[in-house]
């Protein structure tokens, strides 16, 4: 059957279909008496020029938008395989959920009285996401993981100020996370970066010799950005006990161990979750996710002013940390994607929240036992929720894990993370996530092994 | 209740050909010491009719119903019924960051039109691609002058909303920088321009300010500038449609909230904060730029820009992190400020100017009641009240029918309640409101008098 | 407010091409004398936030907040997001018919999915593309069932609910069709056995019942087909998650109301009418049935078949006229049959008869309430209150927080309340329900006690 | 740019994508106790089997109508010039209104003192459209145009019969809409057809020598399936009138007059309206949309029961009009398309109706003009809000108006409709709307006359 249209073709911009005096806004009817501007505000500079905003009606605005996004691909139209973000179903439930007046219509500034809902609903949350992580306090103002990274180093470098230790570096493994080197460059600190084992791990006896008392902390993602699970995390945690220094768990992994191993139980102190990874808030092609941090105890009075307090009538109102780094956000971060959250937890709960990172595990294990032999895995060690292989085999032809991409984009398909971990050549990195079938992931399977025998085959249908 | 697809075959299809026996021999190599001794605490899942139950007994909690002049930072305004149509559809709402530019095609363009607006709205060359919010933009945006001037003191105007000046404090304490505030002219409610120092690496200003009041961006742009500093604009994105674009009146930095552009409410989040700055700042944008190019068939599309500040790339020398953003919400102030149009722009620029002096007006009328500054002010302005406790007229206006405030922190209008007009709120809901104040202000006297 | 997008130089322009001075001279050609003596009488045009802000008051003046334990073919079953969700998409919302099938595999696969579950759920090999409603649904069959038959008389239980029956009635009028009824078994609410007359095209029955009573549809096949009539079943979708498919046991038309798939109840429509049928009456099938195709290219599509039937063409013979019907409405059902799955429609079916036993139970407890019928039910059944006015307990009830009805209009239970239990309806629910039931009664008996 | 994936291959049917055991579906947790059918309903026949519905995750459910929505044409992706259908843009604003909770969640049995929203609203739409129709009643149970013609027509019956005046026939113009003789037949009324003149118009002498005192009445449209104003009318309505036949008005093309003639006073005695053409409530692929069927006074007391009333105290409520034909719908029609359509009726308002059909009519008059030297139209008298054209002169190059319709969407449009009216050979029916922009209108004009010149100059471009 023929298609309409051709989507391959460029989209001409808002602005190339905007006409001089086309209109969809309405505004209410002015029922009070209109103010001329130069009056009501003598002295004041005006503006004589409009900007130039594009000029539609509402049905040409509608169709260059659902044109646009007739030319995306999302996980809603098919696999997305892309290592390192969890691209899992987003329940519709928690846009159902999040839309409701009563959350869409709070205003930020409302009394407690008034915001008692949303209130308790973070608590809940806290109190969830605490039992999940093995840290009982939480912050909710950092809006993405990221921005999670600088509050919790920010606590670790509160803490030890608090205890007079200025204190200088931040150690980072060599696999990790882009944003982790610059969240401690943003916070001041010295980066150190800790060679990773030939296997993918870190390197505990490299680790061990470059902390010291000016140590402030270590950033660690776990499993890591190789899909592995550290396993040596406790000696990890007590090298950097040792010295006085803290651990910070990057929590975008955590689908893998959610329900079943605890940060804290490893040894953090602080913790970010990505919800809109974990917990399957949409990413609105960029965000906006939610990157809430945990800590135990002992960073607690330290955390971004005001938290969510439980008073002793029942209500719930906003109380001040004693230490406060201060604010992350002008308001309380992004509450409407934590009402997502809360309601992922709410529907998985206790029984099936396990069984999510058991399936994702399962997925990752099983796409990684179909191309292993063509697409070889970084480390013997079995792979968690991701796997990443190296394209390294494929250069003897020519062929890059860049035109591997491309071709399966032709075959349907999204491709999966590439050249990322750093430390891996020719990297391919494959999160299918616990959302997908069995046999989604068989003919994925099939099409990198297609495309390996044409890089042999016939590689010029791969080089152009 | 689960989303995996996974039937009990499956399962065990697959941990055959996984090699193992159950999915507990996936987790087998890690360390049993890690394990929790104890079973989850939480409730078991529930089915989605449950967690809506559960969901709007807590929505139903918030009173959301009383008429809205809060202000502060968000503000009621129309949203239009389009965004949501639109920006609810799967290929926008499930996509991740676009770094596949085949197949991303759709929210690139998205974000260049995004960047190109916002540009135009702030009088400015270069937009990036949204941050976090309005707050840790102005946060951003000292790092970039910063990073520009060499310097690390800022003077950032006390009628700057205390949330921003918050996280600029958050932001620049672990990097030394020292955050100074200059005050407020105690009758207009505007900030008396003055020169800054030769250390100081930027001069941050509100328009319009913190207190409603509308400042003189032109002058403080020549004094910063004399001094060699930056000066950065927190510019509400509604205003242009009365007063000049900063960019034009020689702001080098104009950043700010993007809630009033089509974002609803939400207690505050998500939105997003938006950023524009000339063109010699472009290389230390923080954040995501999204620019045009021609591919091989010499078809027009689009990509990220700057990959090499990207975050899968390394960078210990990084002035900014920021990976995920506001995507979405960057996207749907695109939708609304098509839907606005320059002239809608204008239109619901003066409404609001007119709304919301007509409503001071009025307020200023009751006894008790007077509005806390001189100077010109837009569509809020902040009402000193005669009671002992502002957050107790707050929360009794509220029971009133009526949302106001935040109360101003600090500086001379502190204790007053701000009061915002938007074009939604009509005459009868401002004579409402007075009369409400009428009443919440004797009855709060007469309380003291009582207690007394 | 107006969405279409010309501007003045547009109008001027387009008026130049066709040659007309202004827009009323395109109009010029309609005579005076028929153009109205005055202006509309109507408001001028709102803004959007206007209009909503105008629904908003009348839908608030809708008062549905009770729990709702109302039947009588419109149930409040659980809605799953993902309907809305996909349903909204404006490639479906926007669409029109899918005559060009070109451009409309989408719809016209939906459709073909759709007619496959209808059939599957009815046990019978065709189903439709849909009718109106569940009424004109029972109509169009025994349109068919005369045609069929060359006879012109139908039986309809009087346990079928009335508006279904009054329609029938009403379609048959004109065509001097008789509709006798049958009578309900006063203790049981079936419709006891008995052979029509061979002058009959139809039997009509439902099941359940309107008295929430499973009828023995096997038995009236036999009954119906030893006297050449055809037995038309309307069947509430959901039963055959515990009861045979009425196909299966001898029907020769399956119709119902698609209300509990998954439509919500918006004051009973939107929501769509069903039909299938055996093989050998595909050809007198009322409204559009899509078929598969293989194109030139062997690849697989969809299209309308039985165009002849269409109403762009010319059919003085018809026995249907149906065009526009409700397609969005059998794609979203479409939706719901995927998403709850055989198991569960099973599980569906046996919560409502667990908890419509349940709350029976109560009740029945209740002095001054009893079950109407001694029959088998499974999500609805009728409760006999001791009062004088059944519509002032029902309203009364209403007031309480709880929607019970519709009143059972005629027939041995006439004047008992349905009472029905979907899977939403808790254990808390019914107790609620129970308790407020007695209430009532208390306080309606007493009135009656007052005024004597 | 390339696109992944071809949205021209076949998509599974959502049978295929079934496997056994998989689910979507998740239902609240039994708080009662759990019946043994076979226990509970002693006696009863139990099924044996479960239908064989689709087995899926939800994930896989919200992929599959994702992708079927990709593959559809809808107003929202681009014009939809099909005549007759009126297909402009649907205001978003209306499927606000109708998701209101008070709309979306109302029981249809709900008492009276429960319904005031919409009662009141039905009311209000009922003083509306009388005011633009000139008939002052409504029955709201029709739930599209053709349901209305069958209430319509019952009407007529209803009256002739109270009159002891057993009428037979009914008589349709020849260019009619084929809904307008199926009801008719529906009705029990024997057809009868009056040719059209050349120039498309009834051909008011030949009616007038078809009817007599057993003519029950005339099913119209006007303007008329070819576009056109019966500028006839009044004339048309005496010859009908003076038999006692009465005139249905087939509000189909209302789009084009509405606020600025009205049936009501062109003499007709009930009317339909499609408020899914004129007032823009979306089709949803064929349906839902709403027949309101409106009637002047003599018609009131025969109107399907019940209907709105407004009682004494000011609150609204049911009641059956006298002699009504009885029920036509199982609950009280389609409500919520009603909703939609009152939202476009309050958002136009007494300025923006007239307007509406002004520019409906201008958009048809400019295409027209632009492309009538090739496409010859059927008929002198200008065009109102469509025009009908002929494709005939294609014949010549073996070229018919399928082929050019193909062509088009090769191009990227829908075509319009085609092969109707009847009587215009290779008939093609252009409807733009008003919501469609003069770029739009001018690009459209452009394809069609590439397309007649492609047919002349390499009719095998279209042929195959
Ligand atoms: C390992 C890791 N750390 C941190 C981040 C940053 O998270 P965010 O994008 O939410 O800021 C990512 C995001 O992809 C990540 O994969
Ligand atoms: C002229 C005419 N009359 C009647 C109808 C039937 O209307 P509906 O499809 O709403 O039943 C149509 C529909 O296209 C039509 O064009």
């Amino acid at each position: 059957m023929p298609v309409m249209g051709d989507r391959r073709a460029a989209e001409p911009t808002i602005f190339d279909k905007s006409r001089p005096g086309r209109r969809a806004y309405s505004l209410p009817a002015l029922d009070v008496d209109e103010l001329d501007p130069a009056e009501a505000l003598p002295g004041v500079e005006l503006t004589r020029v409009l900007p130039r905003l594009p000029e539609v009606a509402e049905l040409d605005l509608v169709r260059h938008f659902t044109r646009l996004s007739q030319r995306n691909h999302g996980i809603d139209v098919g696999f997305y395989p892309l290592g390192s973000c969890s691209m899992k179903y987003n329940p519709r439930l928690a846009e159902t959920a999040a839309a409701l007046p009563g959350f869409r219509d709070l205003h930020p500034w409302a009394p407690e009285e008034a915001a008692q809902g949303t209130l308790e609903l973070l608590w809940d949350l806290e109190r969830m996401l605490g039992e999940l992580t093995g840290m009982p306090h939480a912050t909710f103002q950092p809006a993405a993981g990221a921005h999670g990274e600088l509050c919790g180093l920010m606590l670790i470098r509160a803490y030890h100020s608090d205890r007079g230790d200025a204190r200088r570096t931040i150690v980072v493994p060599d696999s990790a996370h882009g944003t982790n080197p610059a969240s401690a460059a943003m916070c001041g600190y010295d980066v150190v970066t800790c060679p990773s084992r030939p296997d993918g791990l870190v390197d505990v006896d490299a680790l061990e010799a470059l902390v010291d008392e000016h140590t402030a902390g270590l950033m660690l993602t776990n499993p890591n950005t190789l899909g592995l699970f550290e396993v040596e995390i406790a000696r990890i945690a007590q090298v950097m006990h040792r010295v006085g220094a803290l651990l910070y768990y990057d929590g975008a992994n955590f689908n893998a161990i959610c329900g079943r191993v605890r940060p804290g139980d490893m040894g953090f102190d602080v913790v970010h979750l990505n919800v809109h990874k974990t917990f399957a808030t949409p990413h609105g092609g960029g965000g906006p996710g939610a990157g809430p941090v945990l800590v135990s105890d002992r960073l607690a009075p330290y955390l971004p002013g005001p938290v969510v307090a439980r008073r002793d009538d029942g209500t719930f109102g906003w109380s001040e940390p004693p230490k406060s780094i201060g604010r992350l956000h002008g308001f309380h971060g992004n509450v409407g994607i934590l009402v997502r959250a809360w309601t992922y937890l709410l529907a998985h709960g206790a029984d099936g929240l396990p069984m999510i990172s058991a399936l994702a595990v399962l997925n990752a294990n099983y796409v990684a036992a179909q191309v292993r032999d063509v697409l070889p895995l970084h480390s013997d060690q079995p792979p968690m929720h991701e796997f990443v292989s190296t394209g390294a085999g494929l250069k003897r032809h020519g062929v890059r894990v860049l035109d591997l991409c491309k071709r399966l984009i032709d075959l349907g398909y999204h491709p999966p993370t590439n050249y990322f971990p750093l430390i891996v050549d020719e990297a391919l990195m494959v999160e299918p996530t616990e959302t997908e079938t069995r046999e989604t992931l068989d003919d994925f399977a099939a099409a990198l092994r297609r495309i390996v025998r044409e890089a042999a085959e016939s590689p010029e249908l791969l080089r152009d | 209740m689960r989303f995996a697809p996974h039937t009990a075959d499956d399962i065990r299809a697959m941990l055959d050909v996984v090699g193992k026996p159950d999915l507990d021999a996936l987790f087998a190599h890690i360390p049993d010491a890690l394990r929790p001794a104890r079973p989850l605490r939480l409730d078991a899942g529930r089915s989605e009719d449950e967690v809506l139950r559960r969901a709007g007994e807590l929505a139903a909690r918030n009173r959301v119903g009383a008429v809205c002049f809060a202000g502060g930072g968000a503000y009621d305004h129309v949203v239009p019924s389009v965004i949501g149509a639109l920006l609810s559809r799967g290929e926008l709402l499930t996509a991740y960051t676009p770094y596949q530019p085949e197949v991303s095609q759709g929210m690139l363009q998205a974000l260049f039109e995004y960047q190109t607006v916002i540009a135009e709205l702030c009088g400015l060359p270069v937009s990036n691609a949204s941050l976090y919010d309005g707050g840790s933009a102005v946060a951003e945006a000292v790092s970039m002058a910063c990073a520009a001037t060499r310097r690390n003191r800022v003077l950032v105007a006390q009628s700057v909303d205390a949330p921003s000046r918050q996280v600029v404090r958050t932001y620049g304490h672990p990097l030394g920088r020292v955050v100074d505030e200059l005050a407020t002219d105690p009758r207009l409610g505007t900030t008396p321009v003055a020169e800054p120092g030769d250390d100081v690496a930027a001069v941050v200003i509100q328009q319009p300010n913190a207190l409603g009041v509308i400042e003189d961006v032109r002058a403080w742009a020549g004094a910063a500038h004399a001094a060699g500093a930056k000066l950065i604009v927190k510019l509400d994105p509604l205003a242009v449609g009365l007063l000049p674009r900063p960019g034009e009146q020689g702001a080098d930095l104009v950043v700010g909230e993007g809630q009033p552009l089509g974002q609803g409410l939400s207690f505050g989040g998500p939105s997003f904060g938006f950023l524009a700055c000339t063109d010699d700042q472009v290389r230390r944008l923080p954040g995501r730029v999204v620019g045009q190019t021609v591919d091989a068939s010499g078809t027009r599309g689009y990509v990220m820009t700057l990959r090499a500040r990207e975050q899968d790339i390394r960078r210990e020398k990084a002035t900014s992190n920021i990976c995920t953003n506001q995507t979405l919400n960057a996207v749907a102030s695109l939708v609304y400020l098509t839907w606005l149009g320059p002239l809608g722009l204008r239109d619901l620029a003066r409404d609001c100017l007119s709304r919301a002096h007509h409503t001071a007006a009025l307020l200023a009328r009751v006894d008790g009641a007077e509005v806390a500054v001189a100077g010109p002010f837009w569509r809020e302005f902040p009402l000193r009240l005669d009671v002992p406790d502002p957050a107790e007229a707050v929360r009794a206006l509220h029971r009133e029918g009526y949302l106001v405030g935040p109360v101003v922190p600090d500086g001379p209008a502190a204790g007053a309640v701000m009061v915002a007009c938007t074009e939604r709120r009509t005459r009868a809901d401002a004579e409402g409101l007075a009369s409400a104040v009428q009443r919440v202000v004797q009855g709060l006297r007469g309380q003291v008098k009582g207690a007394a």
